[in-house]
């Protein structure tokens, strides 16, 4: 594991270090401090995601890991720390140069654009160059564009429902439309904020397969939840926050089953 | 080119006028300070931007011209200062009531448009039954003015810098000190607190919005016994006057709001004598357009629509 | 017959359920405690009881009367008194005015001079401090003060809402002292707590909340030992809208 | 009844598809091509003129207003940036406003990107507050500014008036083509736009930026985007006003009530929609030229008062306008 971690957690992940994946890290964030007025809400946190992986965050409330995210994107800029992204420093970018770099995020509670149809949401998250006025005018996608709008919908299981307008979505099938349209730009990362936040169960595990097949295929992930079960099913590496710095990280059983964890949930 | 026009007067000739202009700014700056101290205190408690603040004022106005020329002059202000606080709480009270409070959780444009419509009600009902021309009380009840030490100071202005500052007092001591002023700065702070403490936030919306029209009620009946009316004129340049003095103040700050009214008042008359008299107002919409731009916090857009 | 009851309520967020499900029941006098992962709802729960979210369904008795749907202000009439976290303080104000806000719906007759009197002598630090700012205090200061302006109408019944939440190890203690002392006096206290070990220590039982739903009550002795208390914070269950999110765009 | 028939209209226009919408819009064309050889009544002329012109304005403040969220209270400037080039140019420098007048509206566009680069760092009522204050300080110049005609302002010399290199004609008729035809053309390219990229874009940024930026869009970009074009459509309306009005000076051009027309006919008619400008115009003019003529010059108040009326209880009840965006499909 990242040698950035306090020294104690590099013992207990020694025994793990060697199942985690040397391949590349994709997303390296390095001593990452927020502090909003008088409150550190992160203290020094590192994670590193590696290529093809599928990373996760996890921490009781008020951990950090939300604003780790927020940081990460560039919805405000951290107070010191570092974010690469494939090595190439992308810290204090502001969202869309974020999102242009190559990363892409969904939301805990989903935020489509309800007065949208489905495929217009598609639409907004299609890649955007420096196009001049006009072009931007006369023109709606492209049919490359057009064509992965259409695949990812159907990946998602939302192609009949292209053209309805994004608010008649339940909240499930607006997570499926925010991870739909995060696809659709291919990104290097794709960050999820909770996906299995008010979902019922079944979607859960439609949404755990979705992540195992584009991860086969070689996609990253990098994923905040709350719901132990999934982060088990679903990761191949763990990071535990707590007091917006690293508690714990390694693979998922034992990065779950450390004292620490149990401790840090439930307090003293 | 543009020529500003600085006129013919040499810079020796200008400065020495600048006491003039001091006592004057110190006599407009608590009258705009009133004025925008009602304006922060909608601003800061109900947060809603009350465009039409100037129009509630030219009611106050129109109200005095009317009772001035009506009862020949005979109606002091003592009364008429009271009478038209009391009439302009009303209405702040009931304009929140029936109008504000039903866009209060509304999209943002549906706020601004809400009480754009009252600038266009009140302005233009003042047209239709005043008629387009401009009203002027003269000789109303304080005349003449004194000299000291070479500066003159008019009656009605001294009065009305006098009369602004004991408004100012109470509106503060109300504030500061009794329980309902308390439960206003309460629901400024915490709405859903101040609910859970039993307040009703609704209520004191109203009440806010009544405080904040009843300053407009004194201000404007003072500055009618010496300034002309104008249906058009004088509501606008009022409301940009108290919106300057907000944003110079940070914004729903009503303390800052006095400062910022003070401040404007000193721009305004110093950059009369030491530039030139004919751009005044412009000098006010300059400086509260350079606040806008530069004030980092609160007014910029970060994207959390 | 219990004093309080809370009778299978459901509420949520536009279309995103987060209460599917409720059922508390408190005696009075007792101390009881929430406890659940992230965003089981417990929040949501007491946003329902106070009257500022409006369940779907479900019932709300205190003292075998219904009190859904009662304004704030009929509720503190009734003795039920919400005490919000620390950051809920109205930071400008003194902390003298903090209190006369916390009465500011006292019958006539209210001996408002008094019952301020009572509070600070219940919490000696405002007295020091009763003209200063209550955004100038400490994290546990601040939380005392938000005890002492819930408490000083007489309440029957509080609601806490995570009075520990971000405070140091050491004040923790203090404030479950301040809780169980308020308890001893014939309070009825119902809280919600994240430090559970600490709350379950002092509280006599404890709710287990997830997903919406109650999953557990019983003797706040050994829950923690209890699989499907454990299964609770590290197994299954799903989140909902107020969970981190919320308490950090709070800061 | 008034949201009823907003509803049905919504309704109807939203249930149709392309070929049936440009159907329709042939056969209004068709008809409105056709009116001045049935009638050559001058106040039914004039109205219409100006509808067109309105509604046209409405267009330029709507793909801001409407379709950004950016709520302008200062388009006027951009409106005499538009008329002054265009009469200065012909007055002063006699250049043909054929030229004058795209002149003009590339002036105001670049007016409205430097105003837009300054305040779009604004948000809601603070960016409504700039643009208002941006909109007095140009007032207050122009009223000074003798170069310009100070209060006076600019007539068009009499001498040179009715022959095609000034673009100026005797009757209504010539400017009902003119102007009926930028109309058209304009509305053309809003029911374009709605549907490209721009539109779309515009859309998502007003109903969340922050989530439209982390769909990767530069929020920036787009709302200089939309504010020259906003600019450019009003800055040409600015110039064909001087040449349907003749002579221009601050009053007319800069006065608050020329921001509040600007909005209104958007606000009224439906803001954020292809047809909401024009409908709005139509309600708008219609009624503010019929108490105009039928209760004398001089009482100009009574009109606006109604259209307060009308503002206040479309905020309240109907935000949307006429036809209602909220609430009715967005997009296509």
């Amino acid at each position: 594991m990242s040698t950035d971690t306090e020294g104690e957690t590099e013992a207990d992940s020694a025994t793990t270090s060697a199942v985690r994946t040397d391949a590349a890290s994709v997303l390296e964030v390095d001593g990452l401090r927020k502090e909003f007025g008088g409150v550190t809400a992160l203290d020094g946190a590192s994670v590193e995601v590696r290529e093809g992986e599928i990373c996760t965050l996890v921490g009781p409330n008020g951990a950090g890991k939300t604003t780790l995210f927020n940081c990460v994107m560039g919805a405000f800029p951290p107070t010191a720390g570092s974010v690469r992204l494939r090595g190439e420093e992308i810290t204090g970018q502001q969202t869309h140069e974020t999102v242009q770099s190559g990363l892409s995020r969904t939301y805990q509670i989903p935020r489509v654009f309800p007065e949208l149809t489905v495929r217009a949401n598609m639409e907004v998250n299609q890649r955007h160059g420096d196009e001049s006025v006009l072009a931007t005018v006369f023109r709606r996608t492209d049919a490359e564009t057009e064509g992965d709008i259409d695949r990812w919908l159907e990946f998602v299981g939302l192609a009949s429902m292209a053209e309805a307008e994004a608010s008649e979505l339940s909240t499930g099938q607006q997570k499926l439309l925010n991870i739909a349209a995060a696809l659709l730009r291919d990104p290097d990362v794709l960050l999820l904020d909770e996906p299995t936040a008010g979902v019922n169960p079944g979607l859960v595990d439609d949404i755990a397969g979705m992540l195992a097949e584009l991860n086969e295929a070689g996609r990253t992930f990098f994923v905040v939840e709350h719901d132990m079960e999934f982060v088990r099913r679903i990761s191949d590496h763990v990071y535990v926050l707590a007091d917006g710095t690293n508690l714990v990280d390694g693979p998922p059983e034992a990065a779950l089953n450390d004292p620490r964890v149990l401790e840090s949930y439930f307090g003293r | 080119m543009l020529e500003l026009e600085l006129g013919l007067i040499s810079l020796g000739g200008r400065l020495s006028l600048v006491p003039q202009a001091t006592v004057t700014a110190v006599v407009f700056g608590f009258v705009y300070a009133l004025v925008a101290a009602g304006l922060a205190l909608i601003w800061g408690v109900a947060d809603i931007v009350n465009f039409a603040h100037g129009e509630y004022m030219l009611i106050a106005m129109y109200v005095t011209a009317f009772v001035a020329s009506g009862f020949g002059g005979g109606a002091s202000p003592v009364v008429l200062v009271p009478l038209n606080a009391a009439l302009l709480f009303v209405l702040g009270y009931a304009t929140y009531r029936l109008i504000i409070s039903k866009v209060m959780d509304a999209p943002m444009l549906a706020q601004i448009f809400a009480t754009f419509a009252l600038v266009l009600i009140i302005r233009y009902s003042a047209l239709f039954v005043a008629g387009p021309t401009t009203v002027s009380i003269d000789n109303y009840v304080f005349e003449g003015q004194t000299q000291l030490a070479g500066i003159a100071v008019a009656h009605p202005e001294a009065i009305t810098g006098v009369v602004s500052v004991a408004a100012l007092g109470l509106l503060f001591a109300f504030l500061r000190s009794t329980r309902t002023g308390k439960a206003i700065r309460a629901t400024a702070q915490d709405r859903e607190v101040a609910q859970v403490m039993g307040i009703d936030t609704d209520h004191i919306f109203g009440l806010t919005w009544g405080l904040g029209l009843a300053a407009v009620g004194v201000a404007g009946t003072l500055v009618a016994t010496f300034s002309p009316i104008h249906p058009e004129l004088t509501p606008t340049s009022w409301t940009l006057i108290a919106f300057a003095a907000v944003a110079l103040g940070g914004f729903g700050s009503v303390l800052g709001a006095v400062a910022g009214g003070i401040l404007i008042a000193f721009v305004e008359n110093l950059g009369a004598v030491l530039l030139n008299p004919s751009y005044k107002e412009l000098y006010v919409f300059v400086v509260f357009i350079g606040v806008l731009l530069l004030k980092p916090e609160g007014v910029l857009n970060r994207g959390d629509a | 017959m219990a004093q309080f009851e809370v009778d299978d309520v459901h509420a949520g967020y536009d279309d995103l359920p987060v209460l599917k499900g409720v059922d508390v029941s408190v005696e009075a006098g007792e101390m009881v405690c929430m406890i659940g992962p992230n965003g089981a709802g417990k929040s949501t729960l007491f946003r329902v009881i106070y009257g500022l979210l409006s369940p779907t369904s479900g019932e709300v008795r205190y003292r075998n009367e219904s009190v859904l749907g009662l304004s704030q202000r009929a509720l503190l009439d009734h003795g039920i008194a919400y005490i919000l976290q620390r950051d809920a303080v109205f930071p400008d104000m003194t902390i003298r005015d903090n209190l006369e806000m916390g009465a500011y719906t006292a019958p006539d007759g209210y001996d408002l001079e008094a019952q301020i009197g009572q509070m600070y002598d219940l919490f000696p630090m405002l007295e020091e401090r009763a003209d200063q700012n209550a955004g100038t205090l400490s994290g546990g200061q601040r939380q005392m003060l938000e005890f002492a302006r819930g408490l000083i109408l007489d309440p029957d019944l509080i609601l806490l809402d995570e009075p520990t939440a971000g405070l140091a190890p050491k004040i923790i203690d203090q404030v479950f002292g301040k809780i169980e002392e308020i308890n001893e006096t014939g309070v009825t206290v119902l809280m919600i707590e994240q430090n559970v070990k600490t709350g379950l220590q002092y509280a006599d039982r404890a709710y287990v909340l997830e997903d919406g739903q109650t999953r557990f009550s019983g003797p706040a002795d050994n829950i923690l030992d209890r699989p499907e208390v454990r299964d609770a914070y590290l197994g299954g269950g799903t989140d909902e809208a107020d969970g981190e999110g919320g308490s950090e765009a709070r800061l | 009844m008034a949201t009823a028939v907003g509803d049905r209209l919504t309704t109807v226009w939203t249930g149709l598809d392309r070929r049936h919408h440009l159907a329709l819009a042939a056969l209004v064309v068709g008809v409105l091509a056709v009116v001045p050889l049935v009638t050559n009544n001058e106040f039914l002329m004039n109205t219409l003129v100006l509808i067109f012109l309105f509604g046209t304005m409405g267009h330029g403040w709507n793909i801001l207003g409407g379709y950004a969220g950016q709520v302008s209270l200062g388009h006027a400037v951009m409106f005499a940036a538009g008329a002054y080039t265009t009469a200065i140019l012909f007055v002063y420098y006699g250049i043909t406003p054929i030229v004058g007048i795209p002149v003009g509206g590339v002036v105001a566009a670049v007016v409205g990107l430097a105003l837009g680069a300054a305040t779009f760092r604004l948000r809601y009522h603070y960016f409504a507050m700039a643009t208002l204050a941006a909109a007095l300080i140009v007032r207050v110049i122009f009223f000074r500014w003798e170069w310009v005609g100070g209060a006076t302002g600019i007539e068009y010399p009499f001498a040179e008036l009715g022959t095609l290199a000034s673009l100026t004609f005797r009757g209504n008729l010539p400017y009902y083509y003119l102007i009926g035809g930028f109309a058209l053309l304009t509305t053309l390219f809003v029911y374009v736009m709605d549907r490209s990229k721009l539109g779309t874009y515009l859309k998502a940024i007003n109903m969340d930026q922050a989530a439209a930026e982390s769909a990767g869009i530069d929020a920036f970009r787009y709302k200089s985007y939309a504010m020259g074009l906003s600019s450019l459509i009003t800055g040409v309306c600015g110039g064909l006003y001087a040449q349907y009005v003749l002579y221009i000076d601050p009053a007319s051009t800069l006065r608050l009530l020329r921001n509040i027309d600007i909005i209104m006919v958007a606000i009224v008619g439906g803001i954020g929609t292809v047809l909401g400008p024009l409908i709005g115009a139509g309600v708008f003019i219609t009624v503010r030229e019929y108490t105009r003529t039928s209760l004398s010059g001089t009482q100009t108040g009574l009109g606006y008062v109604i259209f307060g009326v009308v503002l206040l209880f479309i905020s309240m009840y109907r935000p949307g306008g006429i036809l209602n965006r909220y609430g009715g499909r967005w997009d296509d």
